[in-house]
């Protein structure tokens, strides 16, 4: 094993996005939800938009290191949630606890590589920075029944005694898995693999179809 | 269908959440290649499979991804403790 | 001796059936055998069986801590077939099937096997390399099979859904025409018979709580019931208990035991009248002559000896059931029941001479016992007759998993059957 | 005839909603309120089936879920047809078309009937194990008799209209039945603040109150359970569940709910709605609340249409308003079924006689009767009764105080109905679904819940508590006792007021003997549904089968769809009869999930059709669509599996896109691996312990290839690591193996050496990975790119960060083609954008799109292996020949590396992977076709090994194979034999696996 160069960068950093002349297409893009939107009914009990193109990072790093929980809050203007399945937000970002040593942070798109390239430049020992944008899209859940879309795609216990507002969790949904965090009273934010998006939107729209299904672009 | 409590989570979870990696506290021989072809046999294939008291490792595969043990009791299916990789067990077999 | 034939339950019918013999006896057990069998299921009920008939060997008893083919015998899907990919697994499971053949006949009791052909389906390009492989395999063992398109597939079975538009569509299958069913419990009361007839002490609602070891050899056992049988050689067929039977010997098993959930649906006219099974999709099922679709489920990830495993395993058979054959949505199920099955690491049995002499095990069937029940007793009542494995039995040792010669059948297992 | 046994008032159903239905081809009509059992009673309808072995004509018997006769064909087109319906829970709607499900050619002429009569006598149980054995092949003749007279009703031969969902539930206390127990536990829970679920799997809530006569709080049963209904909806913590089912208890109190949301209002569900829900419950407490079902008697000709069960002819009188005949005769062991001649009596219609089984009945029923004139015969039992399609007459007689015997002489009465009743059985089902053994109590006479593990509480008849007023104390006392377990407030809470009833002793009478043995006394059936009778049972037992499990396997007693609700407890006692045992001693009865049938659809829910299993799509997934991809399967993924153009056969898209990647330049998208972001200080260290082959020297830059095996030494999945700084690396596995990649890794890590600081993330999703490949590959590339691409600045199995159509890239220069090839990847985000570049800039190169199937070949003709296609879990890397790629001398003992030194994966003649050439080139072996040294051999042919890679090459002109030879790789050059299925016989020439440019020079330009 050779040793660490202190020289060179231990690990590989790159800016991912291009110029903004290019636009990035969400893994929901070639559903067209604008249209949707547009066409579709106006009133219903559950609420579906896709908050596309959203900076997503994986952190990973030892809790119990006072230093490393430091640095990140000072990166990310708020400290880390090291309570499980809890979350926090400040301004345009928030951070899911994931695991004892993992949280997802979701900034605005543009913003990921600022993010990503500060918590490297802050964070010294063993962690983790990962830009996993292109991974994950964002899908917000809200209206009065979209509890009852939950418990028709989850097993966890979503009833708000049990999952309060900030609280997160990540869990099977419908056959696949998803982090649903409880951003509001009646609001969902669901966290989703790209690959498995066009098969959640489609298990969403089924399940939604009976409350009524309005899309927001 | 199990409820398992998952410590690092702090919750009870569905089994649907988690998988079972099977008997706990096997410990990968320090020095595989001194084992004789009976030694590793035994390390790989060889179980307890008790009819009682078991411990287990789970991983809470769609949640937090930790893996962890319980002792469970293999008839009456009751999980009598969870607790950390690297722990022991308190309830045992007597 | 009572001999079963139409003519007799004519005969019987003129006296109220009032006359009637026991099927079996109800014997105290004898203080030494030359063999004892613990395990009264339909593989240690085979092994008495062919003990006495085919070796002479009649100071047998078999000991059961429940009733006769109460253990996986009572709760297997009955699916017989042979098509086994490896030589070792072919031969044995063949061995079996001639002996399903002719075993109603052989018994004088009626089991029912039913030849209606069991197609293995395939829904990738894997699976279909898995299917040519295993047929020709098959094949050049002697073994019936055929590989089949998804046309001829559709046309064997015309209500499984062989469109594009399924999920996996159907790509082809494999297709025993000598495979089918059999009535389970009466594999085990024909063999429980026969080993009576001929001398076969059979001790129910007895358990064998300890073995007798000396010196590193087994003489004998200690019951709850009667106290110490001694006995010449000891062979255990207790399936999903078998490492409790070995720790009283004081050695592990490369086992475990796991619950394995079926089910059947309401009965219904006859509408299936072939084994479907799809290792894919994750479900298999076939009807009984009551009209019941039997279904088989998957075993379930963690050790259990509650004869019961967990919901979701029931939701993915059906579902997958569903997709296989969507007119049956609005069939009904029944029941729900699991058994224990003692799992081997290459999805193999063991048959094999133990660290302890004199002391046999015949166990690790997984989910493939039932259909085993007359080879493996066959061949396990060679072994203990002459105190030396059975060609058939030879390469099924438990000292595999410690030379590395595991047989891995795990394609022809895949979904429990 | 119209409703001949209608009351003119009374019951709860609507008079003034009139429904028509079909029964059997005839219309009928009923009301709202009615089930189609109640209905067909007002109707007059006797008989509505046939017993499926003697072909008996059967009629209703029950008024709930314990009814083994009434089972119906429902539905009035063919995809709505649902088979097994039980008449006495399905209620009546307008338009309803059902029929009976046994009976031919019609169930009132039934030929079967009189081969039953005849042949019945032939048929004692286990029959066809005695016989149908001779000669052996004529048992597939004898089978398909035996099948078309089994079954109860059909399958649809039409997918089913209607869709089904799930719902999971959380709750403090889940409440199971909605009788008088179960209301009290659910309104104490509620109080104090819990969540609660109360279900019951009738339309009204209730349970016994909805056909009591009993006041509560001095107003009608019904007023009252109204009241409490309507407090618990107003709580907006419970979930009130009628319709609804408990069919399963499972282990951790996790229950199954079959709620049914349309069955009662159509054929098929309106407007597209739910038919059934299912709720998945976890419940921190269960009240099982489930009541108790009456126990008829057994004696001669039971089943005879007008024998019914006491308490169900009151619910019809009381409930549905329907007197199901004119003249009763009730036989009781009891004192609670004298209210059905109460009832009976009070409704106008004739009590011929009470035959109570006890020498001194005594109490205030009993009064009330002898007040009404109703004359009661005691110490005697109905033995039998005539009538064949509808019951005509009764023998009564005298018996003994204990039961056994009759003791004078016997006397006819006329009846049309009879009632019996041999009292309670506590509903236990669910208690016992956990494993869970009842236990027999001699006081209630009746199994009891047995001790469980599980957090439940039981209240009401359940416990053998069969008063109202007990009923209602012992349901408060769950919720609170609930309440209290969870250490929660206990509100105060009162139970209503209710007329103090006492019910004297009963008797432990279930099998009434008859002047003639069992055996020859006519039948006694104990399980209507299959035809067991108490000759049959003890008959069984006689035969040696003398656990309780044998007699039910044997006779089949309890197998029914009414799972023996009402026959169980009977045949025990018939049992412990002959066997001269008590009860408890026969056995327990075991009884399982479901309670009552639950339809598939239900339980697989919305996971059907496209909803199934998820369908993966990469970034690109939309443009292979528009470009008229073929797909594979491969795991969930949907990955193109060719592009044919139009006209082109299989065989014909895959020689053109070959040819043009080999020629000049192909694209696959590769978007599938399995990516992993590994970073920390000791990654090389843990990469080297879980791959074969060294890692410490790879350079940052490089890629390496890898084999990934178990412990056994075996492979199971194989990819390339790059190093993409000096802690840094991005692992990539097979397409279907990304997701047991990860969790062996994390198992590794937090099992066996969490002392390594390394951490696993996984990027399959992030990137989107394309693959040119080609001989003009680096001239595309060039076009869209300002990095040095060159030889020189860019050599094999280097990756370099880069712009690639204005995207920033990770670009790797791997070939799986073995030509040169650039693998670039994106973010996903940018897949398509960056994709349909290089098409456009590609045009002029003739880039082509290729797919998995070109992709194995391309592969397959450089001898590269597709780990789950070359291997199956038996094979180790120096079976590959690719000793190369295992390190023996790392310091550490990497996984694999012991197990794959064990005697039998060292041994010779192991099966080796080998190149395999047809002697006739235009010949491709089947893949899976087997090889043998000598084809000439006899069944069983010594078998040597397999084909697992089989192409036509259209680079190579000929066919190409990959394969399993014993010994193969010390073989080279010699013969081997491909026996096929259609009797072919192909001879081919063990060769190198590679078949194509063999010292790798297309790659390395």
């Amino acid at each position: 094993m050779s040793d660490v160069n202190s020289e060179a960068p231990t690990v590989a950093l790159m800016d991912q996005l291009p110029d903004a002349s290019i636009q990035g297409q969400s893994p929901l893009f070639h559903a067209d939800l604008a249209t949707v939107a547009k066409k579709g009914p106006k009133t219903g009990g559950v609420v579906f938009k896709e908050q596309a193109l959203m900076g997503q990072i994986t952190l990973r790093l030892n809790a119990e290191n006072a230093e490393q929980l430091k640095a990140a809050e000072k990166v990310l203007g708020v400290s880390l949630p090291t309570q499980p399945l809890t979350s926090v937000e400040s301004g345009d970002v928030s951070v899911r606890w994931i695991s004892p040593d993992e949280w997802l942070i979701i900034v605005p798109g543009l913003k990921a590589f600022d993010v990503e390239s500060a918590l490297h430049a802050a964070l010294s020992g063993h962690y983790q920075v990962v830009n996993v944008s292109g991974g994950w899209t964002v899908f917000m859940l809200s209206g009065k029944n979209a509890r009852d879309v939950l418990q028709k795609s989850a097993p966890v216990d979503v009833h708000p005694a049990a999952f309060p507002v900030g609280k997160v969790v990540t869990t099977v949904f419908a056959k696949s898995s998803a982090i649903i965090r409880r951003a509001g009273d009646d609001q969902y934010e669901l966290v989703v693999r790209r690959s498995f998006a066009d098969y959640l939107w489609l298990w969403l729209q089924d399940a939604s179809r009976e409350y009524g299904l309005v899309v927001e672009a | 269908m199990f409820y398992i409590y998952c410590p690092y989570c702090g919750e009870h979870r569905e089994e649907e959440e988690f998988h079972n990696h099977g008997q706990a506290h096997i410990e990968r021989p320090k020095d595989p290649d001194s084992c004789t072809d009976e030694e590793w046999g035994n390390y790989m294939f060889f179980r307890k499979n008790p009819k009682g008291l078991h411990h287990e490792i789970w991983v809470h595969a769609a949640g937090c991804r930790k893996f962890f043990n319980v002792t469970r009791h293999t008839v009456t299916y009751e999980i009598k403790e969870v607790y950390k990789m690297g722990e022991q067990p308190k309830v045992v077999a007597e | 001796m009572q001999q079963y034939s139409g003519f007799g339950l004519l005969k019987h019918s003129l006296s109220h059936h009032e006359n009637w013999q026991r099927v079996w006896r109800n014997p105290t057990p004898k203080k030494k055998y030359d063999v004892i069998i613990i395990g009264g299921g339909g593989h240690g009920l085979a092994t008495a069986y062919y003990l006495a008939k085919e070796h002479g060997i009649t100071n047998v008893a078999v000991i059961e801590k429940g009733y006769l083919g109460g253990g996986n015998t009572a709760r297997n899907t009955t699916i017989v077939r042979s098509n086994y990919l490896w030589d070792e697994s072919a031969h044995l499971y063949e061995h079996a099937m001639k002996l399903w053949e002719g075993l109603s006949q052989d018994l004088n009791y009626n089991v029912m096997f039913s030849q209606r052909g069991c197609l293995n389906l395939g829904h990738t390009l894997q699976d279909m390399r898995d299917i040519e492989r295993r047929v020709n395999a098959n094949r050049l063992n002697g073994i019936d099979g055929e590989v089949l398109d998804a046309k001829q597939v559709s046309e064997i079975v015309p209500i499984l859904d062989c469109s594009d538009n399924a999920r996996y569509p159907v790509m082809g299958a494999s297709w025993q025409p000598r495979a089918g069913v059999a009535r389970h419990d009466a594999v085990a009361w024909g063999y429980a018979r026969g080993a009576d007839m001929r001398g076969v002490d059979l001790i129910q609602q007895t358990e064998v709580v300890d073995l007798i070891i000396e010196d590193g050899t087994i003489l004998g056992v200690k019951t709850d019931r009667y106290g110490d049988i001694m006995a010449d050689r000891v062979g255990s067929v207790v399936a999903g208990n078998s490492s409790v039977v070995a720790a009283m010997a004081g050695f592990e098993l490369p086992l475990e035991s796991h619950p394995l959930q079926a089910l059947v649906s309401e009965p219904i006219k006859p509408i299936l009248d072939t084994v479907v099974m799809s290792n894919h999709v994750h479900g298999y099922a076939s009807q009984s002559d009551k009209g019941d679709l039997v279904i088989g489920a998957g075993i379930d990830s963690y050790t259990g000896y509650g004869q019961r495993g967990s919901y979701p395993t029931i939701e993915h058979t059906v579902q997958a059931i569903v997709e296989m054959f969507p007119i049956f949505s609005r069939v009904r199920m029944n029941r729900q029941w699991g058994g224990i099955v003692d799992t081997c690491p290459d999805a193999c049995p063991i048959i094999s001479k133990t660290p302890v002499k004199n002391l046999f095990f015949n166990c690790g069937w997984g989910t493939g016992g039932f259909k085993a029940t007359p080879g493996s007793g066959n061949v396990f009542a060679a072994s203990l007759a002459k105190g030396e494995m059975h060609e058939l039995a030879e390469p099924f040792s438990m000292f595999r998993f410690h030379n590395g010669a595991l047989i891995d059948e795990h394609g022809a297992a895949g979904v429990a059957h | 005839m119209s409703q001949k046994n209608r009351l003119q008032s009374g019951g709860r159903i609507d008079r003034s909603k009139p429904l028509t239905f079909t029964y059997n081809g005839k219309q009928y009509q009923g009301f709202a309120g009615d089930t189609l059992a109640s209905a067909l009673l007002a109707n007059g309808v006797d008989l509505i089936g046939r017993s499926f072995k003697y072909s008996r004509p059967r009629g209703i018997v029950a008024a709930g879920a314990e009814e083994p006769n009434a089972i119906m064909q429902l539905g009035a087109t063919e995809a709505t047809q649902v088979p097994n319906v039980r008449a006495t829970q399905q209620e009546l709607f307008a338009g309803l078309v059902s029929g009976s499900t046994n009976g031919w050619p019609s169930v009132d002429t039934d030929i079967m009937g009189l081969v039953g009569k005849v042949g019945g006598k032939m048929m004692p149980p286990g029959f066809y194990y005695k016989t149908f054995m001779y000669p052996q092949s004529m048992w597939e003749t004898y089978e398909k008799v035996i099948r078309k007279a089994a079954g109860l009703g059909r399958s649809p031969r039409e997918y089913d209209v209607d869709i089904y969902d799930k719902m999971n539930q959380h709750c403090d206390v889940m409440v199971v039945g909605a009788g008088p127990a179960g209301l009290t536990a659910a309104l104490a829970a509620a109080r104090g603040g819990a969540r609660v679920i109360i279900a019951d799997e009738q339309n009204e809530f209730g349970g016994s109150l909805l056909s009591s006569k009993e006041t509560l709080d001095g107003k009608a049963a019904s007023a009252w359970v109204a009241d409490v209904v309507k407090e618990l909806e107003a709580n907006e913590n419970v979930i009130v569940l009628p319709r609804s089912t408990v069919n399963g208890y499972h282990d951790h109190n996790f229950l199954t709910i079959h709620e049914r949301r349309t069955e009662h209002l159509a054929d098929r569900a309106p407007n597209g709605a739910v038919r059934a829900r299912y709720h998945r419950v976890r419940a921190k407490w269960v009240v099982l609340a489930t009541g108790a079902h009456e126990r008829p008697l057994v004696f001669g000709n039971n089943d005879v249409p007008g024998c019914m069960v006491a308490n169900a002819v009151s619910t019809y009188i009381s409930r549905y308003g329907v007197v199901p005949g004119r003249e009763l005769v009730l036989m009781t062991t009891n004192d609670s079924a004298y209210q059905t001649a109460l009832d009976w009596h009070d409704a106008g219609r004739k009590v011929q006689a009470i035959v109570d089984t006890r020498k001194n009945p005594a109490g205030k029923l009993i009064d009330a009767a002898r007040e009404r004139g109703i004359t009661v015969m005691t110490g005697s039992a109905v033995i039998d009764v005539q009538g064949s399609k509808r019951v005509s007459g009764v023998s009564v007689a005298p018996i003994s105080e204990d039961g056994t015997k009759v003791t004078g002489s016997v006397k006819k009465l006329s009846a049309d109905t009879v009632a019996s009743s041999g009292g309670w059985s506590p509903v236990i089902h669910l208690s016992c679904h956990t494993g869970s053994k009842p236990i027999w109590n001699e006081e209630v006479l009746g199994f009891l819940p047995g001790k469980t593990v599980q957090k439940q509480l039981t209240a009401g008849a359940i416990n053998g508590t069969f008063t109202t007023a007990g009923a209602l104390e012992e349901g408060k006392k769950a919720g609170l006792e609930a309440l209290e377990k969870m250490g929660k407030d206990l509100p105060s809470m009162d139970v209503p007021a209710t007329e103090s009833v006492t019910y004297g002793k009963s008797m432990a009478l279930f099998h009434v003997p008859h002047t003639k043995p069992t055996s020859q006394a006519p039948k006694q059936f104990v399980d209507y549904q299959n035809d067991v009778t108490a000759a049959g049972i003890e008959l069984a037992c006689r035969e040696g089968f003398e656990s309780i499990e044998h007699v039910k396997r044997y006779t089949a007693m309890g197998f029914g769809t009414d799972q023996g609700k009402l026959g169980n407890i009977n045949g025990m006692a018939v049992a412990a009869k002959v066997l001269n045992q008590s009860i408890p001693e026969t056995g327990t009865t075991i009884f399982r999930p479901n309670y009552t049938p639950i339809t598939f659809g239900a339980i697989a829910g919305r996971d059907c059709k496209e909803l199934f299993d998820p369908e993966r799509y990469s970034a690109m997934h939309k443009w292979h669509l528009e470009h008229g991809a073929k797909f594979e399967d491969v795991g969930q993924w949907k990955r193109p599996w060719y592009f044919p153009k139009a006209g082109e056969s299989m065989q014909q898209a895959l020689d053109r896109e070959c040819l043009a990647t080999r020629e000049s330049v192909g694209i696959l998208d590769a978007s599938t691996l399995g990516k992993i972001d590994i970073q920390g200080k000791d990654a090389r260290e843990f990469l080297g312990r879980v791959y074969s082959n060294a890692w410490a020297k790879l350079g940052v830059g490089r890629c390496r290839y890898g084999l990934m095996l178990k412990e056994d030494g075996m492979i199971f999945d194989d990819g390339v690591t790059s190093c993409l700084a000096e802690n840094h690396f991005l692992m990539t596995t097979t397409s279907g193996g990304a997701a047991t990649v990860l969790n062996w890794l994390e198992l590794y890590h937090q099992t066996e050496w969490p002392e390594l600081d390394v951490y696993f993330t996984s990027v399959t999703d992030h990137w989107a990975t394309m693959t040119i490949s080609g001989p003009n590959s680096r001239k595309l590339l060039e076009e869209l790119t300002d990095a040095d691409v060159s030889k020189e600045s860019f050599s094999f199995m280097d990756w370099k960060p880069m712009t690639v159509a204005g995207v920033p890239a990770r670009v790797f220069r791997i070939s799986f083609t073995g030509e040169l090839s650039f693998e670039i990847n994106v973010q996903a985000n940018y897949g398509l954008h960056v994709w349909e570049k290089l098409f456009e800039h590609g045009e002029k190169y003739n880039l082509t799109p290729y797919g998995t199937e070109t992709m194995h070949i391309l592969r397959a003709e450089k001898g590269f292996i597709i780990a789950g296609q070359d291997t199956d879990g038996s094979v180790h890397p120096y079976d590959l020949g690719m000793g190369w790629a295992v390190s023996m001398n790392k310091p550490f003992s990497f996984i694999g590396k012991r197990g794959m030194q064990r005697e039998d994966c060292v041994r010779a003649e192991r099966k080796q992977m080998v190149g395999i050439k047809t002697l006739d080139p235009n010949v491709v072996l089947p893949e899976g076709a087997q090889a043998v040294f000598d084809p000439t051999a006899s069944i069983p042919m010594p078998m040597v090994g397999h084909i697992s890679s089989s192409y036509w090459s259209a680079t190579l002109g000929r066919s190409i194979a990959l394969g399993f030879v014993k010994g193969g790789l010390e073989k080279m050059g010699e013969k081997v034999y491909y026996p096929l299925a259609d009797g072919r016989v192909v001879e081919a020439e063990i060769c190198s696996p590679i078949f194509l440019d063999p010292k790798g020079e297309r790659q390395n330009v």
